[in-house]
């Protein structure tokens, strides 16, 4: 779960690390209030759309203003329109901060078998992006590793402090900064705390001017109360009914069990001339709703002109999936664009015969994967005209 | 020979009396393995496919002499299963479950080096040694024993690999998923070493899929240490680039982890990379034949 | 520092242990009130007087009472008396609790080398010592070691549930309570968490009857807001000027330097036929008031007919402390009890030479520790009068 | 010889610009213990004693070959430096200082015995090699070089006992205090090993104290696997028993622990038990004569 801006903000300052002054707005009337509160003692405000994307700047998601008015038609132009592909409905209102430096600053999962533990990264070179930094300064980027037995140790924060390039007595707030941010990272479940600029105003102080958190899904329900952003699109629609869903540009509707065999799925169709329009992994659903789930939203793409199902049953029985298919095919309207499936695994004969015997005119049931991919990419191909669906008399466990 | 398991494992299935426990401790029963013993807390003593249920891993222990732990407890359970199993002391813990923290998974993974247990997982799905002992989610009828070992980051894809191994007459010594969480137990490279070291082992299988670095790392140790045939597939070539880490995560891995990075790495270090299921299959099946026929 | 129980339950009860409904009362009428808040409600209450000592119910410290009066005058009784050597001046006054069974349950650190971790003791038998149990229901005591990188893991709660003695619904709200006294062990330096008993009511839950803790004094910068027992005593007097004392019953003074030196001192003034008066390890504290404030405590006490003070200078030099005794004696009255000093270690030569050279009348130096034990057991058998000052002039560098 | 220093040993203070610091590393100095460096963060560059001053450990590892370190800093920031130690991989850390959380201690404990750095203390008055090198508090000049070992928990009446042994003209080998905390690093247990694997070393004095067990796992060990001959001597004959722990600790000890108990386990192990300094160093003079002559 990424957390928007504000919230990450939020969260760090309730662990003490000083963020701007700032006010979460909703419409121009909001941001001219909030320029009131803030703007006039800060002579400016910063307004940033709040997506959970980064490179907002360039994509024009953040504006400098320096008065009222300016702010309310930077809001009036900002609120409702779609950056990187999100809408913006939120704007953070926040006080210009006077900056003298700009550091990087992150905590993150390093998930490498040699070292899975916490990795603390920072750089004297902030405000770039990391992977600017790494190319254009790598010898600025310095890094520790946290054992999690023990946790984060003053001499790793005292190290840290020496690479942030700042006085001895500004290294003194860094330190503790990064003792509250690995604190933030570590207590949340987090995979990702990242600071980027924290800088150094020209009063002396430090401050996180932006900030990026993702929380590990599985550990969610241990935070219950973190509030992160809520993105209305087809894949966290699928997420909400357990599907692994990514939405592609191509026009067969894929639905499969296993990330791993999804994507293989999918790099065989495209060895076949044909494209994905999804990825689309059931996971453990795949008996609990996810065939007819996955179903909906496949056909809710009005580019995709067929339906693949790839199923290998592992643990789940090919005849069970194979009723939840045929429920799912009936469901539908009655010309709908083919499906065609394929099933193996455990009790896949049974499962195959199911699908078959069911005789359902826009269901095709192919004994091999191979020839099912190369159904599905004609079918798609050449539109819903495509083979008969003679296919679907053959019994399944001709082989 | 085989791997890490055979018939005489002593299993005991952590959450044995969850529908999920039940259901697959029956399956792998079906498939011949030597489940002894199940453990969940408040239901010691009952009975459950015919297996006796303690309290816990110790009783399981020195009751029934079990020696590998199956996990299925849910994820929110799993770093208390496997810290129980290495107090315990038991040789490996297989752990099945998907949705476990991270973080948990890190303190489980250090605790684990510190008493040398062997994790697989988690969110593996399981290990099978054909003909033998299947601890995991496995289809058992797809595999047949014989020389061909699997190791995979795939659950479901590693099916039909083996099964296509199957079809062509060409069997599998051991067969394991390593796991599709950020971070997991046994690595491919500890994997290839026991390969390496396997009697029964002569050809070598490795699925891959992109983001992280295990296939790249995987190369450089067939390189060094492997003298075995290694073919191998790399899932997600079509895949759009994981953005769970951002740009942070990428940086860690320092412009590794992509299909390209690994099929070349693969490659330079001499091990084919296949497509399909069926020509990764069917490579594995050419290099047993040039090997029996001496024309390699 | 020892925590008063009503202190203790406080703490206990902030880590989500239920104790029972109480009031801290300083005098008959405060206890009255807390009958009319407490006691008539439950029935009963119990008067119980607030000491750091175990034990107190054989020493008459505790009373159950069932009316307002004889909660009157039970305080009455207590308040202002003596208990195993303390004043008493506050009672908890608790709601008197039905026990169905009594458990002990505690969490200590275990200093053993093989096991230098926190170590959780449960036994079914609780309501006695834990000496007591361990005599009479050794079988019934448990142990389960936590290892301090990960901390207590629910699968070693279930094991001391088990071993409760209770049923399974019960040991829930055990393994719930394990967890909670863990956290108050570890969260606040605590050297004994030990709750006993720890009982189930007659209505079923689970209640912290009694309860000790124990802080560690060196970390106790860590938990400025823990209160503990304020004992007016000589011991923690001591304890406030940094100096180690214990009070005993002997009639030779000793002040000395290091726990070790002093004890050996002790042992050996002891087969020489001297009773020392005290132990007095000065620590670090020795060029820094040590001596000083040692004299000043010693002569407070009537039994002490001679003042010993033995140092070995290891650290810090002899020639410094000499005349830090030379200003503490010259501070005293002029007809003190005699003092015998003798200095080894860094500089001593020169230490023993000041210390002749001062000409102090009432300090007598030694070459030797034989000679000034010796000297040191004469001086407090024969009194003030015993050998002349002569020694004093004997130069300490002689030998 | 000696045991776990000599002159060639390349000590770190930690700490060396407190008052404590440069006074200890001075004395240390003049002895002739081989100080290469300090440590104190936010006062890197400087130079105390002559000795140059850096921002961490690794530096002073790196820059001067550093390989023990003497901890000089406050208690609460004990902790630190001997994870930072552990870190820099040092060989072995000296803690000095008292007032150290015993938690910390727990956590440091652990730690270090993951890296198999040897930590001396806390709360220990240091290790002496007599006329070679002097890690800590003891005053130098009472010790001489020679065949006796003395490993004791006291600080002060070790001294005592070493100045009892020079006078009578008996040097010693290696000279250390484990530290009087609830828990510390090394114990009796492992110096005896180490003497009795030291060469230079033909009689070790063993000074005990009462409360908690460690003198009886020492004659246990003694009796199993110490050749050479032991004297001891136990403090606290005459002082009351500890109160710390209460009733809980007494019953983890299970009545071991007085003085009685741990008489009688080290007669019983065959070592004598002396009364005072003189007699246990007369104990220790007397065997090295009987040896000596042949008498024994």
């Amino acid at each position: 779960m990424k957390l928007l801006e504000y919230q990450a903000k939020e969260l760090l300052a309730e662990y003490g690390i000083d963020v701007p002054r700032g006010s979460v707005c909703r419409s121009p009337e909001e941001v001219a209030a909030a320029w009131d509160q803030i703007g006039v003692l800060a002579g400016g405000v910063v307004l940033k759309a709040q997506i959970p994307s980064g490179r907002r700047g360039k994509a024009g998601g953040i504006r400098v203003v320096r008065d009222r008015a300016a702010a309310e038609t930077a809001a009036s132009e900002l609120l409702g329109t779609t950056l990187n592909g999100f809408p913006v409905g939120e704007l953070l209102v926040e006080e210009l901060v006077l900056i003298k430096r700009e550091l990087y600053l992150s905590v993150l999962t390093d998930t490498s078998p040699a070292h899975p533990w916490p990795l603390i990264m920072i750089s004297a070179q902030g405000g770039m992006d990391i992977e600017e930094i790494a190319a254009a300064a790598p010898d600025s980027l310095h890094r520790v590793h946290v054992d999690p037995a023990y946790g984060l140790h003053p001499f790793q924060g005292r190290f840290l402090g020496r690479h942030s390039g700042l006085p001895s007595d500004k290294q003194v707030m860094l330190v503790a900064a990064v003792g509250a941010m690995y604190r933030a990272y570590w207590e949340n479940d987090a995979e990702l705390v990242e600071i980027n600029p924290l800088v150094i105003t020209e009063q002396g102080s430090l401050v996180a001017v932006d900030a990026k958190v993702t929380i590990d899904n599985a550990a969610r329900y241990r935070h219950k109360d973190l509030k992160g952003a809520e993105i209305d699109s087809v894949e966290t629609r699928a997420a909400a009914m357990g599907l692994s869903y990514v939405e592609l540009d191509g026009d067969i509707g894929l639905i499969s069990n296993g990330a791993g065999l999804t994507m293989a799925t999918m790099d065989h169709l495209a060895l076949l001339g044909g494209r994905p329009a999804n990825f689309l992994d059931t996971g453990e659903r795949i008996l609990r709703g996810g065939i007819a789930d996955g179903l909906s939203l496949l056909l809710a793409n009005p580019q995709v002109r067929t339906v693949l199902i790839n199923v290998f049953g592992g643990g789940v029985r090919c005849d069970v999936i194979a009723q939840k298919i045929v429920e799912a095919v009936e469901a539908l309207p009655a010309a709908h664009i083919p499906v065609v499936a394929t099933l193996h695994g455990r009790n896949d004969e049974v499962g195959r015969r199911i699908l078959a015997e069911a005789g359902l005119p826009g269901l095709r049931v192919l004994p091999t994967i191979d020839e099912a991919l190369a159904t599905a990419v004609l079918l798609a191909k050449n539109g819903a005209g495509g083979p008969s669906g003679a296919d679907a008399g053959r019994p399944g466990g001709a082989r | 020979m085989s791997i890490l398991v055979d018939r005489d494992t002593r299993v005991v299935v952590q959450g044995i009396t969850g529908t999920f426990g039940s259901y697959h401790s029956q399956l792998m029963r079906d498939y011949g393995t030597a489940i002894v013993a199940g453990v969940t807390p408040g239901k010691g003593g009952s009975i459950v496919n015919g297996i006796p249920v303690f309290e816990s891993l110790i009783e399981a222990r020195d009751e029934c002499g079990a020696e590998v732990a199956a996990v299925l407890v849910p994820g929110p359970f799993v770093k208390d299963a496997v810290f129980e199993a290495a107090d315990a002391g038991l040789r490996m813990v297989v752990c099945l479950v998907e949705g476990v923290p991270v973080k948990d998974t890190m303190l489980m993974k250090r605790r684990l080096m510190e008493t040398g247990t062997i994790m697989i997982g988690p969110n593996s799905p399981g290990i099978v040694t054909p003909g033998q002992t299947l601890i995991g989610f496995m289809p058992g009828h797809v595999y047949a024993p014989g020389p061909v070992g699997i190791v995979s980051r795939s659950g479901t894809f590693s099916y039909q690999v083996a099964d296509e191994l199957t079809k062509r007459g060409v069997g599998q010594s051991t067969c394991l998923g390593i796991g599709g969480d950020p971070i997991s137990g046994v690595s491919f490279i500890d994997i290839l070493g026991m390969f390496e070291a396997d009697a029964a082992t002569e050809v070598i299988v490795l699925i891959g899929e992109i983001g992280r670095t295990a296939e790249e790392e995987a190369a450089e140790y067939i390189r060094e240490h492997v003298g075995k045939p290694v073919v191998s597939m790399i899932l997600g070539a079509t895949a759009p680039p994981g953005k769970q880490m951002g740009h942070a995560g990428a940086i860690v891995t320092a412009g590794r982890g992509t299909y390209v990075s690994k099929v070349t790495a693969l490659e330079e270090a001499g091990v084919p990379v296949a497509r399909t299921a069926g020509e990764v299959a069917a490579m594995a099946y050419d290099v047993l034949r040039s090997r029996t026929t001496g024309d390699a």
